[in-house]
């Protein structure tokens, strides 16, 4: 399964303009400038906005299409998305959130082991930390058994060690989910580690020189503060 | 005392709690989240059992259940009985005098729903109405205890539409709020007084019940 | 120049057109307020500055006189029960007893005997005749003498005792009835209070009360 | 049709919904937040009102009233007028009659706000009084707006009450519902259909107000 | 003023058990595994959450003592407080919450655009990204004039160039705010060019080696990932 959109959406400030394809076993990372559109295209593909223009195909479904007023609702996409804020059902434990729409609530054990939730299980939501709420709704968008992954910034709240560990599985899945995976950090070494495609958003608009300008330019450029350095360090993370 | 007054009065408070709790939902939601024309139309028609004067009510619910009326002939035709001076028929009547206190909280807790928790659920393959189940009602029960509370009590005190529609059939229709009516009436106030004082302990009785439901399912 | 005048609901229609009549010839307002008499007498005694008290029965007025708000009762109204039906063919029966045995009819409507006087007077009626716990199963309790007669003009019963008065409405006529000599006649007193603020204009509307075009209006309403 | 009676309906119900309004909130706020010994018992009292028959809230507000009662006695003496009979008095029962009504919904809105907005509120500064004015309350408003049109509607078809506190005075307390009642009883089923139908108009223009209020403040 | 606290909590898997001190001034970075207790540890300095034992002062200003029964309500501590998840008022738009308690609304303007978010400040906190709405949420909090500020991962949804630019500001805010900083985040990049000083934290309790431990261990290591290797790149960011 391929999935290939090409969307058009008139916004305040820019209009969104990308068109992008990704096939099964494979990710595309979104990177960018915050406020740059990765959360609208995310949410285009999820059915949850509607493009002003353009079409959404998955394998030989077409989800959407502008022309033909075609529009497949969330539900029947089949979906695992892990929003930006990560919203939890409060009035659920972290294990009936993920077995909530899981294929075989008994893969849900495995899962929160993978992810080093499990003694957290019968915590609600707002009784753990902000990471542990992350983890647990990647395990609720992988029990669904999705036919599309989309993840905004999931790791976000995660610190490296846990981030890298995660990261690593996640590669790892890309194979056997057997699913398109569409990804949205601000990390770089994320972006590059994981990624089988980049596509950098800026100003809703594919930039591809966005990469190699943020990697090179110095710090402070651009910004107010002038003499301001940061160490330069060589991270492996 | 007239004990027998106050079980109808407690079976016909619950009755219509339970069927209004599920009937009223699904109005609620319509009136929350649909749109359609004639949307407030509805709406008002909704509320308006409550904004007339229980006579009126009353006076139009014996006119339909009536056995020359739509729905008392519909009744008759079915079962053979009769709707009027029964139990049922002022469990309907209490019903429909009391759908708005049921839709009304019910709608405003709804319409307060986190517009993410409904977007992930749909994302999650839930329907509309299976959303409505899992996620909205769940998150929504201090709103339908607040319902419940009022339709409970509201129906306890229910009394000019009841005395028109149930004619005060001993062990049948006659509920506790007739019983107090004529005991005031005939200057018994000290009898009137004792039923109002048992409406106290059931009141608190049932506050504390559903305090504790409300609370046991906090996030 | 106006008094306040508490009247027993069942005599609306008749004191509407009454004090009509008597505003034009004293020139003295009427301000009445209708409702059960029951309500009226806990309200005069929680100080309600009422005038004078048109009641459905004699024991309140008399109640009054002993606690002192008023100095004397008088009779303005006797009423009749009656037996109503809205349907004609109720009525071919020879005696309004020989109507109510018969098995077509499944509910009777009386107004509380315990709180309405008619209610009372119906009852008294039916024990006379010997059908009170034949026909317990068939009572319906109304409110009062006006709800009765809502349930037989709905065809919610069969048929219901209701006050002659009845019969001069619209509804009323399209129906028909039996009277019920059996029934005491309903005595309905009132009194004028004795501080009343304007003791004289409710003094004139009492003597207005047996005047002959009262009477007039009241022998209309289905009252002596 | 009496045009009067009407307008003495919309003032009655307009002004007791404006002072129950503001009267609820913190009480619904101290039901919702505080803990205190006897919670349950203020709630149950909060509620009584409704469960008791209106015969029994007038019974009883007429012996407080009255020149010889506690409140009437106070307010001769402050005032040198009567409480019983005028439209203060039809207002201060209709007030009571409805306090459940508004209670209820806004507690249930109250209690349902997320609580990271009141700790960002008190980490901002905020005393509790200001976070309930600044945050709780207009982050509450469909649960507000819930309780002002229960209460609305409820006082426009309150009768029993305000008949027995008010007795029928044109232009001071008889309100519609009362000139209903007195078409009815003389068998003027017309007059009385007429001002029922005026009902729907002034209730859907409220609901519409308050839908209206509502909407223009979603987030 | 120097923040100075000791504090014990009993959590359900590990205590929390730090003492640290802050000048104004001066920035601590907390750092560490998800779960590990920052959130918990800035919410006590807030006074939001009650320690079983222990004591904070704040200056001269006793905020919170075990023994001798103190605690100083939120209110009275005059913070600045950036949430994990950005708590920002619904009802409000971007404006109307960073001047909800501000000192000078006139300020407000000026922040908005040092944050680069004018543009936005109609909008209601739902029609912004969540970089954005994390933005405003650091606008609200510095308006207030706080006399410490607690940052709990500010930039978490920001990209590189923004974080970065942020990141200087804040740097060259922290002299004239003149008031100790308690910055939490998971980027050791950020800790090391933000910090005077840095706390591990790690089970609730300062791990000095953690840093270290991180920087240097292998991708891979202590995961169930093996093979796996990220590229290793030298990133000034
Ligand atoms: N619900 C909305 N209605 C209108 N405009 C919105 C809405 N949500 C976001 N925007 C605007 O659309 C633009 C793109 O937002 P979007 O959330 O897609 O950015 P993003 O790339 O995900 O940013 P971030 O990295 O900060 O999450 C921004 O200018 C934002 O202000
Ligand atoms: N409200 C709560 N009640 C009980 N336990 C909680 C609560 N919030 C968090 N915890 C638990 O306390 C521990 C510390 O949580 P805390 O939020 O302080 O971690 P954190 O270091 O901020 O993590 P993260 O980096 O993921 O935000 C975790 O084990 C968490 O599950
Ligand atoms: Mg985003
Ligand atoms: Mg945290």
């Amino acid at each position: 399964m391929t999935i290939a959109a090409s969307l058009k959406k008139r916004l305040k400030y820019f209009d969104v303009d990308v068109s992008f394809s990704c096939a099964s076993k494979s990710m595309m990372v979104m990177i960018g400038p915050s406020g740059g559109g990765k959360t609208t295209i995310i949410r285009m593909l999820a059915g949850l906005e509607v493009p002003d223009e353009g079409r959404v195909i998955f394998g030989d479904e077409v989800w959407f299409d502008s022309t033909r007023r075609i529009h497949v609702t969330p539900q029947k996409r089949r979906l695992g998305y892990v929003f930006q804020d990560y919203n939890l059902f409060p009035h659920l434990n972290l294990l009936d959130n993920a077995a909530f729409a899981a294929v075989d609530k008994k893969e849900v054990d495995g899962l929160f082991d993978l992810f080093k939730i499990s003694h957290l299980r019968k915590r609600k939501p707002h009784m753990v930390s902000g990471g542990e709420r992350q983890r647990c709704a990647m395990c609720q968008a992988l029990a669904r058994h999705p036919r599309l992954l989309l993840l905004d910034e999931p790791f976000s709240a995660l610190d490296v060690i846990t981030r890298r560990g995660l990261r690593e599985e996640l590669k790892s899945l890309k194979g056997s989910l057997s699913c398109p995976i569409i990804y949205v950090t601000h990390d770089i070494n994320e972006a590059l580690f994981l990624a089988d495609e980049i596509l950098p958003v800026v100003e809703g608009k594919n930039d591809d020189g966005w990469m190699q300008r943020t990697i090179t330019r110095e710090p402070g450029e651009g910004t107010t503060a002038k003499g301001a350095r940061e160490p330069r360090l060589s991270l492996v993370y | 005392m007239d004990y027998l007054a106050l079980y109808v009065t407690l079976k016909l408070a619950l009755v219509t709690t339970v069927v209004l709790m599920v009937m009223a939902a699904p109005i609620a939601y319509l009136l929350a989240y649909a749109r359609f024309p004639g949307k407030s139309l509805l709406e008002a028609l909704v509320y308006l059992p409550m904004a007339l004067p229980p006579t009126v009510i009353g006076f139009y619910l014996i006119i339909v259940m009536s056995p020359k009326g739509l729905i008392g002939r519909g009744w008759e035709w079915l079962t053979g009985g009769s709707l009027l001076f029964t139990f049922l028929g002022i469990t309907i009547a209490s019903i429909i005098y009391s759908i708005p206190f049921a839709v009304s909280p019910m709608k405003a807790a709804f319409s307060k729903i986190d517009r993410r928790l409904l977007e992930n659920a749909y994302v999650l393959g839930l329907s509309k109405r299976a959303t409505f189940l899992r996620v909205i009602i769940p998150n929504s029960l201090s709103g339908i205890a607040a319902a419940a509370v009022l339709v409970f009590l509201h129906s306890m005190g229910a009394f000019g539409v009841l005395l028109m529609v149930g004619g005060s059939i001993p062990g049948e229709t006659k509920v506790a709020s007739i019983a107090i009516y004529e005991a005031v009436e005939t200057m018994n106030y000290q009898a009137a007084g004792m039923i109002a004082l048992s409406f106290i302990p059931i009141s608190y009785a049932f506050l504390l019940l559903i305090n504790k439901l409300n609370e046991d399912s906090r996030p | 120049e106006k008094i306040s005048v508490a009247v027993a609901a069942n005599f609306i229609s008749a004191f509407k057109e009454i004090a009509a009549d008597f505003e034009a010839q004293s020139g003295v307002k009427v301000e009445a307020t209708f409702s059960s008499t029951g309500n009226f007498y806990n309200q005069i005694k929680n100080g309600a500055p009422y005038d004078m008290f048109l009641s459905a029965d004699e024991q309140r007025p008399d109640l009054l006189q002993k606690e002192g708000w008023t100095e004397g009762t008088f009779i303005y109204a006797r009423g009749q029960a009656i037996l109503w039906s809205a349907n004609p063919d109720f009525c071919k029966a020879a005696t309004w007893q020989d109507a109510l045995k018969n098995n077509q009819i499944k509910k009777i409507a009386i107004a509380n005997p315990v709180t309405a006087p008619y209610g009372a007077a119906a009852k008294a009626a039916l024990q006379k005749a010997g059908l009170w716990d034949a026909l317990q199963s068939k009572v319906v309790n109304a409110q009062d003498i006006a709800q009765s007669f809502q349930y037989a003009t709905t065809f919610a019963v069969d048929a219901g005792f209701c006050a002659l008065s009845a019969t001069t409405s619209p509804q009323g006529k399209s129906g028909c009835f039996y009277s019920v000599p059996e029934a005491p006649a309903i005595v309905q007193a009132a009194c004028v209070a004795k501080n009343a603020k304007n003791k004289k204009g409710a003094e004139l509307l009492a003597a207005f009360l047996s005047s002959k075009y009262a009477v007039k209006i009241k022998a209309k309403y289905g009252y002596r």
